[in-house]
């Protein structure tokens, strides 16, 4: 008789996988995890900690924190940073000092590893948290981080 | 009367298939050469490198804080374990102290990854053998782990969130909480996959004694992971050769002695629940303490040479490096568990049907990356 | 042809009152047959609308809802957008059986069509071998298939096609077998004859037990016939690409797709019309209006699609030659006995009619 | 067993072996390439070493010579054991396959073969895995050369 109890017991596994979708169905309204990406914009956020891209905060006084220091540059495993420095006299104490001149930043050879961040000495850079990044022209990803006129925050060097 | 005789030198003919790089079933650039006699699969052959890196050559120029990124993008569903494998690598030749809390931390994140991984297989083989909503209800439950790793680490996939000497940084203050959320909303969800897809009649009979994998083979051909338990071989690295905060922890080693396809597909249900249960006992006791012992910041290993295994979503890992002394390594070899679990998939699929060689892969869980490097 | 819906009816008039008698007919079946190869287009774009979203709630999503309201809009747009495709196909294809095939397919779903009575005396083509004529028709679309996938030259789509014809041989049989159990009680393979008995209870009531069984079988078999998972062997997505329509793209693959859904909507068709009264209204609450068996014969036709539909997102796909074991091994079996039982219990007046 | 009793055992197979302990957690046996088969053969087949699982063989190109690496680990004792091999010929090195005896080395030695050139005799398909079959030279040795493809730093 295991010819008919087979077919006994394939029903019922049957009817028991239908009642999980048929569960999710009835309840589609409310369990639905699409989420309608262009349209939720205001209400989408991200994470703090999520890795974007790599952004150079300012301050109010157009100000970056940045040394010119190149840790960053060199811990970067795609040589996705290239700090342009220069020596400038410095204000204060009239010696020449380092100071970057553009700190260029390839967004499309970066792989989001966290490695410039992790090691930056003065927390000049951080995570950023756009991901709209697509571009029409990919030199449009290369983008200098420091904002034009920008110079070093007072104190950071001590 | 006359007798009809059929002519006797009529031969099926074998003929050749390419089964992708561009095919649904083989999750990825890997292209298969089949030859097939109607629909019985005569003979497999894999043909690799369609996103062959060079991640080995690449370590060889590279610091070893560099290496660890290169790991995410091996098999990247299990990016975390990958990192923890270099990252134990490179502690333990250099005789590093690592504070309990960030064991505690990497091996929480490591069983995560591996239910994340293993949710997403359940999906993708649901989908390999024609039920399409398992898809969904596989990302639905990842979906949550990506959120908990987005919240920590930063980033969804490649994580990248183990560095030499710890963590990048300490686990974020909703952690503890959204994954108990996790745990209590998986439980409920797992014997749902049950209901839905392993105990479903089609799905059995799809799967029971398809593939046959004994254990001698699976030793021979260096199965690890769960293709290996599901033949009987007790081959989990956890278990074995435990790392980071896993002997402090009891769980099972999920095996299974059939060695067919459905044996597999039961190996990583159980593993799921396995997970779960060391999470859930390291999750209410993390030790207080320091997330991240300082490095130098060029790291030098010692001159020798150093193996690490750790057990990733698909198996056995193991990190071969070869130091002279300087800042990157001599010669970097990964030893990835889909090279070798691919490399038996000629002589369990032979005799089957299309159809079961598509079952048969989907249990093999292969992450083409992982076999490319 | 009798068509007594009073538009109808007037523009019948009309034709014959302009036209000498032949001429009148031809253009009356013309224009029928625009009228049906029209509501069917339509139709069959909104079950290909119905199954995307029905698979979306089944599966936690929420479906094409942007063209249109509700999307409403979203399959005439991809219909659209496929008329506007170009048409690859393979080089060494047979041309003549490669471009046949599509017309193969979609002919012989919109034929089928035809013989359904909708309502009261709304049908086309009221035949005395109703059933029969159904069944034949509707197992030329397999041609198509098989024409399609051989002559694209692609051995994906061959071994589709091959499935394809090992897989509605098979299952023909299921399905005239258990259709043959109704008739038992019927008595006539007359569409309008069919609903008429059932006028006294439908028939899966009158029959009870064995129809049911009858029923069942049906089910499985027409799904299987249709080639819908879990019996899509012909497509196989994770096994074949894409089957037998491999080669195909534009609107040559949009008739093979439109022929699926329609295809899926004829099957449950007859199994409305046999198993559960056609345009018969439960209970007779509204047979005073004739014009909503319309009403009923659809939504107990779309009761049935959305059955299919939960199958088809529900169950894993069976392995060929499992498919062949199902069909030998049990259906097949079951149902002769099922007609043998039916066969007693309509000798000995133990059907159920009120 | 213990690394000193393996060591003793696999030691009294032939004079030609050297063993060390420095810089690896595991033991090490250098093997000479002619007798690589047979040592091979006895560690998996012998009762007491008993090595049926090959975890992993890795390919090194030591600068002057070309070298395999096989890790070896027994699943019924969990000892484990590193054989090393190496030839100085950089232009046609040769070593003996190992795939009849573990069936896992047919897809690594092909590996080491596309990655080092290394030619492995008796292997049912040696054939590069990797890169195309007209692939100019063996990117994973020291002195190959790319201009194109490979950034130093």
């Amino acid at each position: 008789m295991s010819y008919f109890s087979d077919i006994y017991k394939g029903i019922k596994t049957l009817l028991t996988g239908m009642s999980v979708t048929g569960k999710y169905f009835v309840t589609s309204k409310k369990g639905a995890i699409t989420q309608q990406y262009p349209d939720n914009r205001e209400t989408l956020k991200m994470f703090d900690r999520f890795r974007g891209e790599v952004i150079m905060p300012h301050n109010e006084n157009n100000e970056h924190r940045c040394t010119g220091c190149q840790k960053c540059e060199i811990a970067c495993p795609n040589g996705t940073i290239e700090i342009i420095w220069d020596r400038g006299i410095d204000e204060n104490t009239g010696k020449k000092k380092k100071k970057i001149d553009k700190f260029v930043y390839h967004l499309s050879m970066c792989t989001m590893c966290g490695l410039c961040i992790d090691v930056c000495p003065t927390d000049a850079i951080k995570w950023g948290q756009n991901f709209e990044n697509s571009v029409y022209d990919r030199t449009a990803l290369t983008r200098v981080l420091n904002e034009p006129g920008s110079k070093l925050q007072a104190g950071v060097e001590d | 009367m006359e007798t009809v005789t059929l002519n006797s030198n009529f031969k099926s003919e074998e003929y050749f298939i390419n089964m992708g790089p561009q095919h649904p079933a083989t999750h990825g650039v890997l292209r298969l050469l089949l030859t097939i006699d109607g629909e019985i699969i005569k003979k497999v052959e894999p043909d690799l490198g369609y996103i062959h890196r060079s991640i080995e050559k690449m370590c060889e120029r590279d610091s070893y804080q560099q290496i660890v990124h290169l790991t995410d993008r091996m098999d990247y569903l299990s990016a975390n374990i990958n990192n923890e494998a270099v990252c134990l690598t490179v502690e333990n030749a250099l005789q590093l102290e690592i504070p309990e809390r960030v064991k505690v931390i990497r091996t929480i994140i490591g069983e995560l990854t591996r239910i994340s991984s293993h949710c997403l297989w359940w999906g993708v083989m649901g989908m390999d053998v024609g039920a399409l909503t398992t898809y969904f209800y596989g990302f639905r439950d990842r979906e949550l782990l990506n959120d908990i790793f987005e919240e920590t680490c930063g980033a969804r996939l490649t994580m990248n969130y183990n560095v030499p000497g710890g963590l990048m940084f300490d686990i974020h203050p909703n952690f503890v909480k959204r994954v108990k959320d996790f745990i209590t909303h998986f439980k409920t969800k797992l014997p749902e996959y049950d209901r839905l897809l392993t105990d479903n009649i089609i799905f059995q009979k799809r799967t029971k004694g398809v593939g046959i994998l004994s254990k001698e083979d699976a030793i021979s051909y260096g199965a690890s992971g769960p293709v290996g338990r599901a033949s009987g071989y007790s081959c989990d690295v956890r278990k074995h050769h435990p790392y980071s905060a896993l002997d402090k922890v009891t769980f099972n080693e999920a095996l299974r002695t059939e060695g067919d396809t459905y044996a597999r597909y039961l190996v990583r249900i159980k593993e799921m629940w396995e997970s779960l249960s060391i999470v859930e006992q390291l999750i209410d006791n993390i030790p207080e303490g320091e997330y991240r012992v300082a490095t130098k910041a060029v790291i030098k290993l010692p001159k020798g040479e150093y193996f690490q295994k750790v057990e990733t979503a698909r198996g056995e890992l193991g990190v071969y490096i070869i130091s002279t002394g300087l800042k990157s390594p001599y010669r970097l070899k990964f030893r990835s568990p889909g090279f070798s679990n691919l490399s038996l998939l000629n002589h369990i699929a032979v005799g089957g049907k299309i159809g079961d060689l598509v079952a048969t892969m989907a249990t093999l869980d292969l992450v083409i990356p992982d076999i490319d490097r | 042809m009798t068509i007594a819906l009073s538009i109808t009816k007037t523009i019948h008039d009309w034709l014959y009152s302009i036209m000498p008698e032949t001429a009148a007919m031809y253009a009356e079946m013309v224009l029928i047959a625009l009228v049906y190869l029209g509501i069917f287009a339509v139709a069959g774009l909104f079950l290909v609308l119905l199954e995307r979203r029905v698979a979306a709630w089944f599966q936690l999503r929420i479906g094409p809802n942007r063209v249109g309201f509700q999307g409403l809009l979203q399959t005439m747009a991809d219909a659209i957008k496929l008329l506007s495709k170009e048409l690859t196909g393979t080089a060494k294809a047979d041309k003549f059986l490669y471009n046949l095939a599509p017309y193969f397919v979609i002919i012989s779903s919109l034929m089928a069509l035809s013989v359904f009575p909708f309502t009261q005396e709304f049908q086309a083509f009221d035949i005395n071998i109703g059933i029969f004529f159904l069944i034949a028709v509707s197992s030329i679309g397999v041609i198509g298939i098989l024409l399609g996938g051989w002559s694209s030259n692609n051995k994906f789509a061959m071994i589709g096609a091959m499935r394809s014809g090992v897989q509605t041989i098979s299952y023909e049989l299921s399905i005239g077998l258990s259709l043959l159990t109704m008739v038992l009680i019927t008595g006539s393979l007359q569409l309008s004859e069919i609903v008429e008995v059932q006028k006294s209870g439908w028939l899966i009531v009158q029959g009870h037990i064995p129809a049911i069984i009858a029923f069942m079988i049906y089910m499985i078999a027409g799904t299987a016939e249709t080639n819908r998972a879990p019996f899509d062997m012909v497509e196989a997505e994770s096994e074949l690409g894409a089957g037998f329509h491999t080669e195909y793209s534009g609107m040559k693959f949009a008739y093979f797709f439109l022929a699926e859904f329609i295809n899926m909507f004829i099957i449950a068709a007859i199994a409305t019309t046999v198993f559960f009264g056609a345009w018969l209204s439960p209970f007779g609450i509204t047979e005073s209006i004739p014009v909503l068996g319309v009403f009923w014969f659809l939504l107990k036709a779309l009761i049935l699609v959305f059955l299919m539909m939960w199958f088809r997102w529900t169950f894993p796909r069976l392995r060929i030659d499992q498919l062949l074991t199902l069909e030998w091994k049990y259906l097949l079996p079951l149902n002769l006995a099922n007609i043998v039982i039916m066969a007693l219990l309509v000798w000995h007046n133990l059907t159920i009619s009120f | 067993m213990t690394n000193q009793s393996l060591q003793e055992l696999i030691g009294s197979w032939s004079p030609n072996l050297v063993f060390t302990e420095e810089g690896s957690q595991y033991l090490n046996v250098t093997v000479p390439v002619e007798e690589l088969h047979d040592i091979m053969f006895k560690l998996k087949h012998n009762d007491q070493t008993s090595f049926d699982y090959l975890f992993c063989l890795t390919g090194v190109d030591w600068g002057e010579e070309l070298g395999v690496v096989y890790h070896l680990e027994s699943t019924d004792f969990r000892h484990s054991l590193v054989v090393k091999t190496q030839t100085a010929e950089r232009e046609n090195p040769v070593i003996a396959s190992v795939y009849d005896i573990w069936a896992t080395a047919e897809f690594h030695e092909r590996e080491v073969f596309d990655f080092f050139g290394i030619e492995f005799t008796n292997h049912p398909n040696l054939k590069r895995i990797f890169l195309t079959d007209d692939w100019d030279g063996f990117p994973l040795r020291k002195d190959y050369e790319d201009n194109i493809n490979m950034i130093i730093k």
